[in-house]
């Protein structure tokens, strides 16, 4: 069974919980990003539409998952990455982490989703109330690196 | 020369106008290939890119080969 | 409404955290404390018995989840201690947060967890396979303390 | 002399084998109270105590009133 995926749907966070089970389990840590109405500074986020290159995403996923078993005293580890349109409030990334022990559940999932957000090829376009939508981290860098432009791979 | 496919994701896709394209090139790393692409798509720029091949983070160095799947990756943001 | 409780049954988990929705909350960071089968080396836990002083206990929770608003910026914190028997597996207790940013809603999840196993009034004793049974943190201080009997107050 | 009420939790509970006892005592202390109690029910020793009078915690020095309801606390095990 694979412990990182995509969804186009709506995740079944009590099935996504109930994998995790173990008896020797005392510690459950989850994370879940959630579409909020703003970022970095900017009001007026309506809605956000999530692109993936799944084929590489879910294997970097699971490498991923995999280190956090290596580094951790975790009993299981488990990543669900929405795709497509989602509204405000709505769950746009779930980790989920069993352990004996809350040290460890706490320190896995917070490797997780660090490791997710910077590593898994996926990408965000904000739509705002003005109309106006931009791709986050990408827009920033197309307006102001136009003097660095072809330098791409420095 | 040889055959490539280039699959384009997020702000690439939107600007191409295409999720992929298949091509025939002389380049003989994924560098070569993102600048003989970039004089035709003229890309945005967009800070420090990755690159995968067949579906594998590489390095910009890699040479290609006939039948490769070439991705440019830019500025993710999940989460 | 408010936001610690004991809870004499099954925790609604999904009301649990919906409680915490907010437009503006972009990071959800939960706890929950699992029965597990072994605890301090020991293995053979077949179940808990929890108990609470909850007139005391409901006062210190609130003053946890208090502290917790004021010391990390996040938008709400709730926790739910369960009393009564519990099975291997179980869910104990819950801690949910949510904030604009994760930083702050992992550090408060794991602020009130960790205070509330240190501040809340609230026993556990373990029964094990071969019949025994004992309370958490007071057996060994039981048997241990003879000569500094006494001297509780010191 | 006055009327106190002792409510007992867990390890003490099962000690003393009661929930509560009303008692009159001219405890002038939680301290004395406790001393006063433990020669009666010979309480486990249990480390580090905590008491509450009136469900607050308080210090062991706390003045004890007629009508004050007094838990003392085991060392607490949650989670």
């Amino acid at each position: 069974m694979s412990r990182f995926g995509f969804s186009r749907g709506p995740v079944d966070l009590a099935a996504c919980r109930a994998q995790l089970a173990d008896p020797a389990a005392g510690a459950y840590a989850s994370f879940e990003g959630w579409v909020r109405n703003h970022n970095e500074g900017r009001d007026g986020v309506l809605r956000l539409e999530y692109e993936g290159y799944e084929q590489l995403g879910v294997k970097e996923g699971e490498r991923i998952i995999a280190e956090a078993l290596d580094r951790f005293d975790i009993s299981s580890a488990h990543c669900i990455h929405r795709l497509g349109e989602l509204e405000i409030g709505a769950l746009a990334v779930w980790v989920g982490v069993s352990a004996a022990h809350r040290d460890a559940a706490f320190a896995a999932c917070r490797y997780i989703i660090d490791e997710v957000k910077h590593r898994v090829p996926i990408w965000k376009k904000e739509h705002y109330a003005d109309g106006n939508s931009g791709w986050v981290n990408c827009e920033a860098c197309a307006a102001h690196a136009t003097e660095a432009k072809g330098s791409h791979h420095a | 020369m040889f055959q490539i496919r280039v699959e384009y994701f997020a702000i690439l896709r939107e600007h191409v106008g295409c999720t992929h394209e298949s091509l025939s090139t002389s380049a003989a790393t994924v560098a070569d290939l993102y600048a003989e692409l970039d004089r035709r798509h003229v890309f945005p720029a967009l800070g420090r890119l990755k690159v995968a091949v067949n579906d594998e983070f590489c390095d910009w160095s890699t040479p290609l080969r006939d039948g490769d799947s070439v991705v440019f990756i830019p500025p993710v943001a999940g989460g």
